[in-house]
């Protein structure tokens, strides 16, 4: 008997950008064929080449950034990755790709 | 006596919780302790001013109507904020030593205004008893994207200069423009001022122990949260910008402040009004213009100009300039009417 | 002198602040300008008016005593919370096409009631200078629940049709309404309803200051932010929902503004109190039962319930509404006693 | 010399899973043999199938998710991932599986 | 007499909304039912209620003046936050069965302070009429840190004897002590002290209806998170602590109201002076002694002393000990005054 | 032709902290070598052999945690691991440690 919890190699994206820009990802996004949905987490500060940052105490939404978590079926990885690079690499922000595993294939 | 007048209005500016909170906030903050609000507090309370200083502005409106005359502060402001980031620009490209891009991001800054300062002016004036008229609202929240647009269009001259795209693609330019236009400070500033316009001084009755009475204690907790974040950014980057940028900080809200005495001069308005323009003029935004050039210029440096703006150039007009520009306007433009 | 009765109460409410502010987050939702408060915030002051709205009522009844009066409107809230699912479930089935799930769901959320419209009602009525009994606040909380039960059962009757398992499985049931009758706005409000009715007129002097001046315009701040949630789930959703369901939404809260116009007209209770019995019968869930439904329902379509209850009815009720109701009951039960 | 940050292979599963049902996901893993522990992250928004979604303004817990994060030694994998499967499947959410390393195994 | 007086503080303390709300928030959480706050709203309501009681505090200092006789409270405050800890120490190593690094941690906390227990005393005496010295919120901020440098003394006592390093390295130690000194609540409390005293009266009516007027109310929405927290954790792990550490965190508070009653016997201050210097002593904190704690001795179990501190003796000061320090405080100060 | 999206590999940590003590990791990482950057992300509670918790209502930071991720390049994995693992080990928290790819390798 196969085991019922069968998995399936997916795509995951990590894409740290402004969150000013996530609006504009989250349009970039929805467009892209292969991309059924995405997760936005807040993210509290970091540290980088431009220095410190922290979310507290801070009144416009200049400063700061959100992670995107998008999981994809690796067919559409290059495509989806070349949209999205040129988009982040015009400002701040990293995205990184990576393996994983789903038990329900067809959502991807 | 016109000294010792500016002297009583600094003493009475220092004396007073608003800037003695903001000073503790700024200080803890340089002996890095943090007393910055939570993010979703710091929003609100901003929001909150935002809704009370509006909505008081068109009770004001409805109570002394708004007659032609509001016109002129409406036009000088506007005109100001698209002039004077070319001022600036050339200022910054001369003595600061900042590229093309950065120069028009920082210009932007100052020909926009900042909402936070404009508040504590209005308070300081309040405790002297002094009243502005309610369009001066209106005219605050006109003059912040004239300033953004004039700030692109610097940045983008460079394109053609360069070949290389240092200003903002076309689409990223509208974008950001909407954005400063609709963000949702000034939708809610002139969205209470229609408000406070239409319901006057019943809708005064209703809300008061809201927008008014808690008013100046809320702005306390705010400048202390501002002052936070502007010793945090302050004691963080002063490494990062040059001295010839600082001193752009300081004397460029002196140099606006006085183009403006001149603009308003002749034109018919409360003292406390006038004081009030040459403070909107004298004062650098940081909420519209740094997510506009986010968005738009995303290859300027934001430690650059938050921290000029945030860090030296608000500190410097809470402390300094307010109890300056309001002694400057007492003597220029009450002294004919006393 | 009716009809000018009903303008006037309309025109009333459109030009009280907190319908205007209401307005302003709507529209601005409408024109993609996010006005609404960070989540914190939201739930914040909806605690908060949770929180005022139980201690006054609590103090209310302390001053005019819970007679045996007061069973007639808690048995007549929970009866209509209990029928009123199973015709809005029939008139779903039968004319807005929805399945079984859906129908159960929407039909939940419309035999149970809006907290928010009633806040925003009782501001309407005490800007008219009217006063309900406090033992109202008491009837919305028990309102609730049973519409929760009744929309379960009725999704549950799909089970055995079909064999698939429509309904939710028993403990999810049971869970989910075990939170809607102990979700913390309910507890909130009864604790404060207790607190009030314990301390009554001493404890009122010393919190005043808290739960009653600021309330009006914390209650404005409110419903700019539910004008925004309102406004956006709206323009994203509208196409999601067909017509005979938005019909749904406008025409169900007249129908139940009707029939408890009726269950209440023979019983003792001001008109004011008459008046808000209707704002609850019309008014639609958007608290407790969507959060049931997502639990006992998952596959309920929540934007199909939300959408309809928080972006059609509430506005609908808050503008519409509110005074016709108010006016009804004026017409119908002040009448007789002026 | 064995380096004194040899690494053990473990699995993690990242649930994202409407927050209302957090608690319940919660009382299930706490009982699952192989979980020693989980983490909640909080999630602002996403879109999915259903469409797009955001924390901002709601006053109800009734739209929003969280986001589960469990570090678990692969011999429960298969036993946890069924159960939570199980849950997750009923209603809206979503479970990645992946590889990961950390330093102290006896954790898990 | 005494024995009703006691009675009729207690009837006053329970009857008063403030600790009926603790009481909501306490019971809902025991019945699994979450009352809290988002964290950033718990977060800013403290520093609310440090601002306003600092402000208060330093008004009243520049009404009155601070004189030599204010030394003595200050120098008790000190000594007892210094010197309880050992005795704690001991009782818990005696009779408790903690380990060194355990009962060291729990031992801070109860030789440091609640400000959230000073606040709901203040407010009790307040409702009684009774005020008093501004003096003692510097009290009370410098009754955080000697316990904490105490506790980690007694922790590291451990180190020598066992070979293994059971108290905090010695820059850990330094950064915590430095936290807890520089921590922002206590920054906050003493830098609106100091802006009271500085703006005194004048400042005082600026900003009363943000600092006095909600205080109570505010008060109320505090302690019900309060109360559902430390309910929360009382269900969550009373299993977890044993019944003479429990017990500890009932006897303890009496002990240190015990000993601050004689130390406080001979000096000049106002009988409400004495009483809140006994509820001081009697209090354990869960600000600054837990965040210390995490820093410097990572191996100490937080779910003893956060339990403890907060789900015991918390609740038995507020429910139990705040009128019976008050009633004794009245009993053996002001007895010979009047 | 190669393709434009030439991802690389890189090594992603994830690290579970008190955030009382997020000042001094922070500190910490900014000194070792091979680290240019990290991103703090919120975590709202969690569950383990301590019990649960969770930041509701919590006044005080000292109850809390807070997510540490920071993509590093996987020649500084070694050293950066153990200076990292260190400073975890001695008070609570977790460190996971898995392999990305990214796009702009000099990032790192
Ligand atoms: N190596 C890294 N790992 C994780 N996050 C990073 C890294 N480098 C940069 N970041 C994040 O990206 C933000 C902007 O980076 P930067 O533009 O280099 O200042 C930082 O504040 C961090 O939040
Ligand atoms: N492919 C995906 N990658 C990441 N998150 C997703 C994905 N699909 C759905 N989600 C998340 O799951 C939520 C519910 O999805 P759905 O039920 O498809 O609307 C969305 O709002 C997203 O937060
Ligand atoms: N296996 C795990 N997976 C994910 N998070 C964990 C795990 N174990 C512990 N944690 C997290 O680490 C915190 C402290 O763990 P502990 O010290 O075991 O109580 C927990 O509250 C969780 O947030
Ligand atoms: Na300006
Ligand atoms: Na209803
Ligand atoms: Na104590």
């Amino acid at each position: 008997m196969r085991s019922a919890m069968e998995t399936h190699p997916k795509v995951r994206l990590d894409i740290l950008i402004e969150q000013l820009a996530v609006p504009r990802l989250g349009t970039l996004l929805d467009t892209l064929p292969g991309v059924n949905g995405y997760t936005i987490l807040p993210v509290q500060g970091g540290s980088g080449l431009n220095g410190i940052w922290t979310r507290d105490g801070q009144i416009a939404g200049a400063e700061g950034m959100m992670m995107i978590w998008c999981i994809l079926d690796a067919q559409h990885k290059e495509a989806v990755l070349k949209s999205v690079f040129e988009f982040v690499n015009a400002r701040a922000g990293l995205i990184t790709v990576s393996n994983v595993d789903v038990v329900r294939p067809e959502r991807f | 006596m016109e000294f010792s007048n500016l002297l009583s209005i600094a003493g009475g500016t220092l004396g007073s919780p608003v800037v003695l909170f903001f000073l503790l906030g700024f200080l803890a903050a340089l002996a890095r302790v943090d007393l910055s609000l939570p993010q979703p507090i710091a929003k609100t309370v901003a929001l909150y001013l935002m809704l009370a200083i509006g909505f008081k502005g068109g009770v004001g409106m409805a109570d002394s109507g708004v007659g032609p005359a509001s016109i002129a502060p409406l036009l000088i402001g506007v005109a100001f904020s698209a002039a004077f980031p070319i001022l600036g620009f050339a200022a910054l490209r001369a003595a600061s030593g900042l590229g093309r891009t950065d120069a028009a991001a920082v210009a932007a800054h100052y020909g926009s205004i900042s909402i936070v300062t404009f508040l504590t002016a209005i308070q300081v004036l309040t405790d002297r008893g002094e009243q502005a008229e309610g369009i001066l609202v209106a005219v605050a929240a006109a003059m912040e994207a004239p300033a953004i647009i004039v700030g692109l269009w610097l940045a983008s001259r460079g394109r053609s200069e360069t070949g290389a795209a240092a200003g903002p693609a076309p689409e990223e330019a509208r974008l950001s423009v909407r954005e400063a236009v609709l963000n949702s400070s000034v939708v809610v500033l002139l969205g209470a001022l229609a408000i406070g316009w239409i319901t006057g001084e019943k809708g005064m009755t209703d809300i008061k122990p809201f927008v008014v009475d808690p008013f100046k204690g809320v702005l306390c907790l705010f400048l202390l949260d501002m002052g936070a974040v502007a010793g945090r950014g302050l004691a963080q980057n002063r490494r990062a910008i040059g001295t010839g940028t600082v001193l752009f900080g300081l004397y460029m809200p002196l140099v606006g402040a006085a183009l403006m005495a001149l603009a308003v001069w002749p034109i018919d308005l409360s003292p406390a009004g006038k004081a009030l323009l040459m403070v909107l003029a004298a004062s650098a935004s940081y909420i519209a213009v740094p997510a506009a050039m986010r968005l738009a210029l995303p290859k300027a440096n934001p430690v650059i100009y938050t921290t000029l703006s945030l860090g030296i150039t608000f500190p410097f007009n809470v402390i300094v300039g307010i109890p300056l520009y309001i002694a400057i306007a007492d003597r220029l433009f009450a002294g004919g009417s006393q």
